[in-house]
């Protein structure tokens, strides 16, 4: 790294945070600092300074029985020279006990993975404001952006005992991401500018990343819930094969070069996989494959295709409190399968889970603190960051009926829309009153919001000034019922809004939205649709209005895609146009607004800066776009609808009183439920 | 007119003259009435008449004059919502010391009264088919016969069945134990009928059409095989048919019933001979003769039964009668004329009124 | 006999036939596929798929290939006992299947014979005491359970056990049995938990089953050979059990064909509202995932046991109804 | 002989002759009426009918029309008397949402009466989709735009729900019959064709049958409904739900046709009518036909609570008709989670017509088929 400044860990890479104030200062509404319900985002604390740590460790009765048999080395060598220290939230705990959740089926392999997170290079402090270490004892960027060297914790192990090291990066990124029979195609990670970057091992326990391009986002996607940062258990589960590390030691049997194809096929078919290919993805998945050594908390031993996921707590787990024990002190997480979310609910309100944040929605909070004596819990309702958890995103790249199309990419047109919204109306009645009404933009606490004034924009209910801007652009005329037609045919103009039932009753709502454009004379036909059709439709650029959450937009670069049309996967605003983008021009449909274009700049300009105050601005500059154009409608957001009412056993310990909601966040794993324990 | 086989019988006309001894079987008054939601169901109202041992006493009528009601009235085996609502039924005991009894003062369930039917009293039922359950052997539904009403074990009872079979003149008897019913034919079927009736030596067999469903050659067969057993056995049978050429065939008594009521009574000969009742006499032009002349209308009688729900008032034939009295027949149930001891008639243009 | 026996069995075989290719149109209906469903799945939990991962996807899991042909690959497998795997669950169908199989199987006859324990009686009753108050409280009870959507009844009185006597809410086994291998305990633990569900599945089909007990028995009893047997002397109790109530049960062997298949598309909703671990919601949710291997199968075994069960009760009918036994000769 | 007085009904000459003329519709129609409860079912299949005709005209308020101020009103008490005279009212109501619980209540301003009209004007729609009409049976006067009556209380998102329960009788019912309709059609057609042409033709029908009816229903109408074309309109799925439902609902009618032409085939009239020379079809259509017609009314009637609860089912798992369409199962669908059993039951009384109809159906073709045949 000759002309690279390396630049300290903490020092300066505050990604992010420069323009974050505390939590604390965020107002949430008086109704809910009258409930309490509502605490102060908190959690444990990471001692970083080697000074401080504890000298000696201790260990699980159960860990220690084993070592006593002589079937595990003690616990000194089992935890790395350098471990992560962590100062838990109110006391050291105990060890012991059952985490009883509810799932729904190996279809919801997040709610498993989210509490493994840990597993993650860098992860966030739990404040979801600062990027820490995690995995990665330390990280350093180069002056120009193009090196990212990670320094691994001396003596980490896997949870089978065998030694983590920059070989296991390698690995990972000769032997699995570029093969193209296991990874396709490359991701936008590992490649700035479209020029794919590599990994290198430097030494036993460092790895750098180099890119031909700078790529100054990196470590915040090394933070971030992206696929390249995700960590092991999301990343290369379900099918998948991203992160940036995985078990050489172990998966290297599953692969041809280490043998012959002939050989692993032979092995797959033995196992009854009808190829290697298959063997694989089954192998290195952790909620499938209980062999597979990990780097989480826990680890799976019994998968997660039973009626019951059970984790067991990873002896090799590289993390102690600040005296010394190796985390995490509950020793089984116990996932049961109900087959409705209904169920989960009844359950969690029955007190049958411990604690449970997941499918659990927001409309049934008073019947959860009606029970909460009974039932033997403590309710806390956390609330995210992002703008909207409804949000109507308008197909920019619609072209199936042209009047349509020509309605929807105008900009009076949806502004109109927008406030022909009354979102008091659909706060009071599905967020109870406890969201905030407003546009797409983030919280005003967020470093990248444009400001309060940009929450409002056209996001406040005038009829007079939406139907004047109708008028304005020419839907003059008007059917006998009141509404206006298309210009073409003089038939009634209908809107076609596309709704799932999946967070939030989105169909309702949405229906509820249909009936207030009513004042303004437009007509929405509201489709209940179920996912899979949905976003089968909206990648074939079928929709004309599709309702969505905005989650996750908290941090634009980490997850742009519910706020601009970037990612192919979940381009609502404009599929073609993501397509495009992510080809780089090869496919798809370039924009010819250039609006959206400017937004295409700002966001690629983004990775160049240097500075994170500067992406700041450049984010700032791309929401004001947003907001002015209205691509996407905000309705209701900064509420505890998504993962944000948690359902907590008064038995747990060390339980943080508000907890960060957000992608990157990966809820409730940035508050390490590995410090929680049972108090009894 | 035909006479009775019984007249063959020396010892009967001189041995069991009618008016000589007591009655084997006594209907008193007899009750039957059906309650229904929309009205009472007079089915059997006020009949009378005995039967004598040794003798055949047949019942006639159109249907639905209660004919088949007197005779499951007799076993107290009508159908809910029938019920018997007065009257008296008098069996002569077995031993001609004991006293009768009235099978209407026994409880309908109680063992005594299970213990006449089928034993003291068999009846034969006039569909052959339906008569028999579909899922048991033959041997099956004559055995349990037998099997009730003594103490044999069931190899014997299946020995008596097989004879009881041999007996009625089913061929085969040991191969057709053990068929279903709809294995049979029609007239057969009639014949296993009859050995199971009189599986446990009945003193009184009732007889209930058995001949309706049969075409006219069985028909023939199966009188002749009732005749034989009652000769053989001394048996005594009522025998309820609507068809007055059985009747003059079989009979030594006839009753002829109207809606309910016994309109007439008396020994056959004279019945046939000398008809007083209307209805009688219209019953009688309405058979068919080999004598009468080619292509001449069939007396018919006029109008039809009424619904039971419509009972006419006063005699209930008045609407069909050509000899009724106007402001009498339609207001006042006519009484009975007893015209001899064994003759009765129930209508006004006999006794005082004539 | 054999002749009829053996008319049925290859007719059945066909009908089977006819049902694996039926199964497989059907769940090809829905627009899509499971690398849809999938990716789906995948984005709403923050990951993203390339078009060229969808297109290597497809080709890992044979979804490239034309329908006929992924029949004729599915069947192959199929006759040979193999299900093929399941694509969400990764695990071969069978294996995913498992227990599910029985758990539905097991709470279907129990419900039936709740049904036959339940309407047998009572439409007996009903019909020998007809119009009597009782009679009428039946009937109305029957034509209740007939008329309340199964699934209703299940929701509330689950809501409802659960605030009043604060229950377990749903499943077929509590916690600690969940894990358990099979033992007698577990086993024990199941018969605890299968009266609700079963009453709920069975209430409909009971109040069929009553009915069409009661107008038969009503039937019956009006039948000639009954006052046959009343004139042998037999006590009445006895005349009605050995004859019409015997004629009576006669269509009850019928209804196994079509109660059956009843009760399993039943248990589909119920088992979803109960959370019960039957092969109902994981077919709704193969299903929504079009996970094609294990829908297919699952419906295919649905239809190979309706066929079964109406196999067995012709045969059932042949031995009880002599008719029908003495004319196929 | 016995000579006690007679005590029968009232003997009629005109009853007589009734009986023996009367033909077989006539006896039907008789023994029909004997069946109270039948009658009953009948008049309540009726007056559900009427509903379906006059929904718009017996809802008074906008079945569609969201305001979270309206969201989860209790069922609201009528009163019928003002100072003894008649003169129906109800109190305004005033949202309060408690910020403990976030439970909301209504308590009504006992100040404030609002007094209810019949036959006044109130939302549009057109009557029979032909008629523009803003006539309601009932409405208020002088209301303030937050007043409303709410005699079944309304749903999360401020719906009055007795104004959706009429909506949604238009639906279900109609759906229901025309499902019926279409499962008549081809069960008189296939089962007909069985038992006329008998033989190979009789072969594969009745197989086809015993296939669709092994198929398990719910995965049948799951592929059927999850393949209809999204871009569909609620009029389009309405329709193709229909027949989805009948797809199945055709072969228990078609055994019955079967069964019934077979028996009737070896039937005197029949046998007559063939040596008479009369033509297949004219057998068909104008002498068996018309014997069975009873029978195939009684089925009828019997197999509509069958598709309404289908349709019912489909809905409620989210197969079948979807918002903004209304029919019962949406309602249903709409009450089937925790929240409203516990905050708001009285969703649950859209229920009661379903229960309502299918319970009138069932007796009214229990009826129906008694009288049409006192023996079978």
């Amino acid at each position: 790294m000759k002309k690279s400044v390396l630049l300290g860990i903490c020092a300066s890479l505050l990604v992010g945070v420069s323009a974050f104030t505390p939590v604390q200062a965020q107002q949430p509404s008086a109704n809910l600092m009258a409930s309490g319900l509502v605490g102060k985002l908190e959690g444990p604390e990471l001692i970083l300074d080697a000074s401080k740590w504890p000298k000696t460790f201790g260990e699980a009765p159960e860990l220690a029985e084993l070592v006593k048999a002589g079937k595990l080395p003690p616990v000194k060598d089992r935890i790395p020279a350098e471990p992560l220290v962590m100062k838990p939230l109110s006391e050291v705990g105990k060890y012991g006990g059952t985490w009883r959740r509810g799932f729904l089926g190996p279809g919801d392999w997040e709610n498993g993975n989210r509490l493994n997170a840990s597993d993650k290079l860098l992860f966030w402090d739990p404040t979801g404001t600062k990027i820490v270490p995690s995995v990665a004892k330390s990280w350093e960027q180069s002056a120009d952006g193009k090196v990212i060297r990670v320094n691994l914790r001396k003596g980490m192990k896997w949870s089978d005992g065998a030694p983590f090291t920059a070989d296991d990066f390698v690995f990972w990124f000769e032997d699995l991401y570029s093969n193209k029979d296991i990874v396709s195609a490359p991701i936008a990670d590992m490649s700035p500018g479209g020029k794919p970057g590599k990994v290198v091992k430097v030494d036993e326990n460092t790895v750098e990343f180099q890119f031909e391009n700078p790529h100054f986002l990196f470590v915040d996607f090394l933070a971030g819930d992206t696929l390249i940062g995700g960590g092991q258990s999301v990343r290369q589960s379900q099918g998948t094969t991203y992160g940036a590390y995985a078990p050489k030691h172990y998966l290297k049997q599953f692969l041809p070069k280490y043998s012959s194809e002939a050989q692993v096929n032979e092995k797959a078919k033995a196992e009854g996989f009808e190829n290697w290919v298959k063997m694989l993805h089954f192998k290195k998945d952790w909620s499938f494959n209980t062999e597979l050594p990990t780097l989480g908390p826990w680890k799976t031993t019994r998968p997660i295709n039973t009626p019951t996921w059970v984790l067991e707590r990873n002896p090799y787990y590289w993390a102690v409190d600040s005296a010394g024990n190796q985390l995490p002190y509950i020793d089984k997480v116990v996932l049961t399968l109900a087959e409705d979310s209904e169920v989960i609910n009844l359950r969690a309100i029955g007190g049958n889970y411990d604690m449970q944040e997941r499918h659990i929605s927001l409309s049934k909070l008073p019947v959860i603190l009606e029970n909460q004596q009974k039932g033997g819990y403590k309710v806390h309702l956390d609330l995210a960051l992002h703008g909207s958890d409804t949000t109507l995103f308008i197909n920019q790249s619609f072209k199936a009926d042209p009047e349509v199309a020509k309605w929807l990419t105008n900009a009076d047109f949806r502004r109109a829309l927008s406030m022909g919204i009354d979102r008091n109306q659909l706060n009071d009645t599905f967020w109870l009153g406890i969201g905030t009404p407003g546009s797409v933009a983030p919280s005003v606490q967020m470093p990248q919001s444009p400001g309060k004034e940009y929450r409002d924009k056209y996001s406040t209910l005038d009829i007079a000034k939406a139907n004047q801007l109708l008028d304005g652009i020419g839907l003059t005329k008007k059917d006998a019922e009141g509404y206006r037609v298309r210009t073409d045919n003089g038939e009634r103009l209908r809107i076609q809004v596309q709704a799932v039932k999946a967070l939030l009753p989105w169909p309702q709502q949405a229906e509820m939205i249909g009936e207030q454009w009513r004042k303004i004379g437009i007509q929405a036909d509201v489709r209940e649709m179920e996912r899979t059709l949905a976003t089968t439709r909206t990648r074939n650029n079928e929709h004309q209005i599709m309702v969505w959450t905005n989650g996750g937009t908290e941090l634009l670069y980490l997850f742009p895609r519910h706020a601009i049309p970037v990612d192919p996967t979940e381009a609502y605003m404009a599929p073609e146009f993501a397509t495009w983008y992510a080809s780089n021009g090869a496919q798809g449909r370039a924009p010819t607004d250039p609006q959206m274009l400017k937004i295409y700049d700002l966001f690629k300009s983004a990775s160049g800066q240097r500075e994170a105050g500067d992406r700041d601005k450049t984010a700032q500059e791309i929401w004001k776009i947003l907001v002015d154009q209205q691509y996407a409608i905000g309705t209701v957001g900064e509420s505890p609808a998504q993962f944000g009412v948690r359902i907590v056993s008064t038995k747990l310990g060390n339980i943080p009183a508000r907890a960060c909601i957000a992608q990157h966040c990966r809820t409730p794993s940035s508050s390490h439920a590995e410090t929680w324990y049972f108090k009894q | 007119m035909p006479q009775t086989p019984m007249v063959d019988h020396p010892d009967h006309e001189a041995g069991r003259s009618p008016s000589a001894t007591s009655p084997l079987l006594s209907v008193r008054g007899l009750k039957t009435y059906f309650k229904l939601d929309e009205g009472i169901v007079r089915a059997v109202d006020g009949v009378s008449f005995d039967l004598f041992a040794g003798r055949t006493l047949g019942i006639v009528g159109e249907s639905g004059c209660g004919k088949s009601i007197s005779a499951r009235s007799i076993l107290g085996i009508v159908d809910r919502p029938g019920k018997i609502e007065g009257g008296e039924i008098w069996l002569q005991q077995e031993s001609e010391d004991s006293p009768a009894i009235d099978l209407l003062q026994l409880p309908h369930e109680g063992a005594e009264m299970r213990a006449i039917r089928g034993k003291e009293i068999a009846l034969v039922f006039q569909e052959p088919m339906a008569s028999f359950s579909h899922y048991y052997t033959i041997g099956n539904q004559i055995m349990e016969a037998i099997l009730l009403h003594s103490t044999a074990s069931d190899a014997a009872a299946r020995a008596r069945a097989i004879e009881l079979l041999g007996m009625v003149g089913v061929p085969n008897p040991e191969r057709r134990v053990d068929e279903y019913p709809f294995q049979l034919s029609g007239g057969l079927r009639q014949r296993v009928m009859m050995a199971m009736a009189l599986a446990c030596d009945p003193r009184i067999l009732i007889a209930d059409e058995p001949t309706t469903a049969l075409d006219v050659t069985t028909q023939a067969q199966v009188l002749n095989l009732l005749q034989r057993i009652q000769k053989e056995r001394g048996l005594s049978v009522i025998l309820i048919t609507h068809d007055m050429g059985v009747v003059a065939e079989m009979a030594d008594d006839v009753v002829v019933m109207y809606l309910g009521r016994a309109v007439e009574k008396g020994p056959v000969d004279e019945i046939f001979h000398d008809p007083k009742h209307p209805y009688t006499q219209a019953l009688l032009r309405s058979i068919p003769s080999i004598m009468a002349k080619p292509r001449t209308k069939l007396a018919t009688i006029e109008g039809s039964i009424p619904h039971p729900f419509a009972r006419p008032s006063g005699c209930p034939f008045h609407p069909r009668c050509p000899d009724a009295i106007k402001g009498l027949c339609d207001v006042t149930e006519p009484p009975t004329h007893a015209l001899r001891p064994d003759r009765a008639v129930s209508c006004f243009l006999y006794g005082d009124a004539s | 006999m054999l002749a009829y026996i053996a008319r049925r069995a290859v007719l059945a075989i066909l009908t089977m036939a006819a049902i694996s290719v039926f199964a497989f149109i059907i769940i090809q209906l829905p627009p899509g596929d499971f690398v849809d469903a999938y990716i789906a799945n995948l984005s709403a939990s923050g990951s993203s798929v390339s078009m060229e991962e969808a297109k290597s996807l497809r080709a890992l899991y044979g979804l490239d290939q034309p329908i006929y042909v992924q029949y004729m690959k599915w069947m192959s497998r199929v006759l040979v006992g193999d299900f093929g795997e399941s694509m969400e669950w990764h695990r071969p169908v069978a294996e995913v299947i498992g227990d599910r199989l029985w758990l539905t199987i097991v709470l279907s006859l129990s419900a039936l014979l709740l049904t036959w324990g339940i309407a047998l009686p009572i439409g007996i009753y009903s019909a020998v005491r007809q119009y009597s108050a009782l009679d009428y409280l039946f009937t109305s009870i029957s034509f209740i359970g007939l008329a309340v959507p199964n699934f209703l009844l299940a929701l509330v009185i689950m809501y409802f056990s659960f605030v009043l006597f604060g229950a377990n809410v749903g499943g077929l086994f509590s916690s600690e049995f969940d894990l358990a291998p099979w033992s007698v305990a577990k086993v024990w633990d199941l018969v605890k938990h299968l009266p609700l569900p079963a009453v709920i599945l069975a209430l409909a089909g009971t109040a069929q089953l009553i009915r069409i007990m009661r107008a038969n028995l009503l039937d019956e009893l009006r039948k000639p050979y009954v006052v046959t047997a009343r004139a042998k002397g037999m006590p009445e109790a006895r005349v009605i059990w050995k004859y019409p109530v015997r004629a009576a049960l006669n269509p009850f062997a019928s209804t196994i064909a079509y109660l059956f298949p009843y009760l399993v598309s039943g248990s589909i909703i119920i088992s979803l509202v109960l959370s019960l671990p039957t092969v109902g919601p994981l077919l709704l949710k193969a299903l929504i995932a079009q996970d094609m291997f294990l829908a297919g199968t699952i419906v295919l075994l649905l239809g190979v046991m309706t066929v079964i069960g109406t196999f067995i009760s012709d045969l059932v009918l042949m031995w009880v109804d002599p008719r029908i036994r003495f004319q196929m000769d | 002989m016995s000579s006690g007085s007679i005590s029968t009904p009232k003997p009629t000459q005109t009853a007589e002759d009734r009986f023996a003329v009367a033909t077989q519709w006539q006896l039907t129609w008789w023994r029909f009426r004997k069946h109270k409860l039948a009658v009953a079912s009948g008049i309540i299949v009726i007056a559900f009918y009427v509903i379906v005709v006059l929904a718009d005209f017996l809802a008074y308020a906008d079945p569609h029309a969201t305001d979270s101020k309206r969201s989860h009103i209790p069922p609201q008490d009528i009163h019928f008397f003002d100072n003894g005279v008649f003169k129906p009212y109800v109190y305004g109501l005033t949202q309060k949402r408690d910020l403990r619980t976030f439970k909301l209540s209504y308590q009504p301003s006992l100040d404030r009466k609002v007094y209810l009209a019949f036959y006044t004007e109130g939302y549009s729609y057109n009557f029979l989709g032909l008629f523009p009409s803003n006539k309601h049976l009932v409405g208020l006067v002088d209301a303030r735009p937050e007043d409303g009556i709410f005699i079944l209380g309304t749903d999360l998102v401020g719906r009055d729900l007795w104004s959706r329960i009429m909506v949604a009788t238009r639906i279900s019912l109609t759906i229901g019959l025309a499902g019926v309709t279409v499962s008549l059609f081809l069960g008189i057609l296939l089962g007909g064709m069985s038992a006329v042409y008998g033989g190979i033709v009789d072969t594969v029908i009745q197989r086809v049958i015993e296939i669709l009816r092994s198929m398990p229903t719910i995965p049948l109408w799951m592929g059927l409904a999850a393949a209809l074309p999204n871009s569909w309109s609620v009029i389009q799925v309405y329709f193709a739900i229909t027949i989805i439902i009948s797809f199945l609902g055709w072969t228990d009618l078609a055994r019955v046709v079967r069964g019934k032409f077979l028996a009737l085939r070896s039937e005197d009239f029949v046998t007559a009518a063939e040596l008479a020379g009369a033509s297949q079809y004219r057998i068909i259509f104008t002498h068996m036909l018309p014997s069975f017609l009873s029978h195939i009314i009684a089925a009828t009637s019997l197999a509509l609570p069958a598709m309404i609860i289908s349709e019912t089912s489909l809905s409620f798992l989210g197969l079948g008709l979807r918002p903004p369409a209304i029919s019962w199962g949406i309602l249903l669908q709409d009450a089937q989670n925790i929240e409203t059993l516990a905050l708001a039951p009285w969703l649950l009384t859209a229920a009661v017509p379903v229960i309502l109809v299918i319970l009138a159906f069932n007796f009214l073709g229990d009826g129906l088929r008694d009288a049409a045949d006192p023996y079978g």
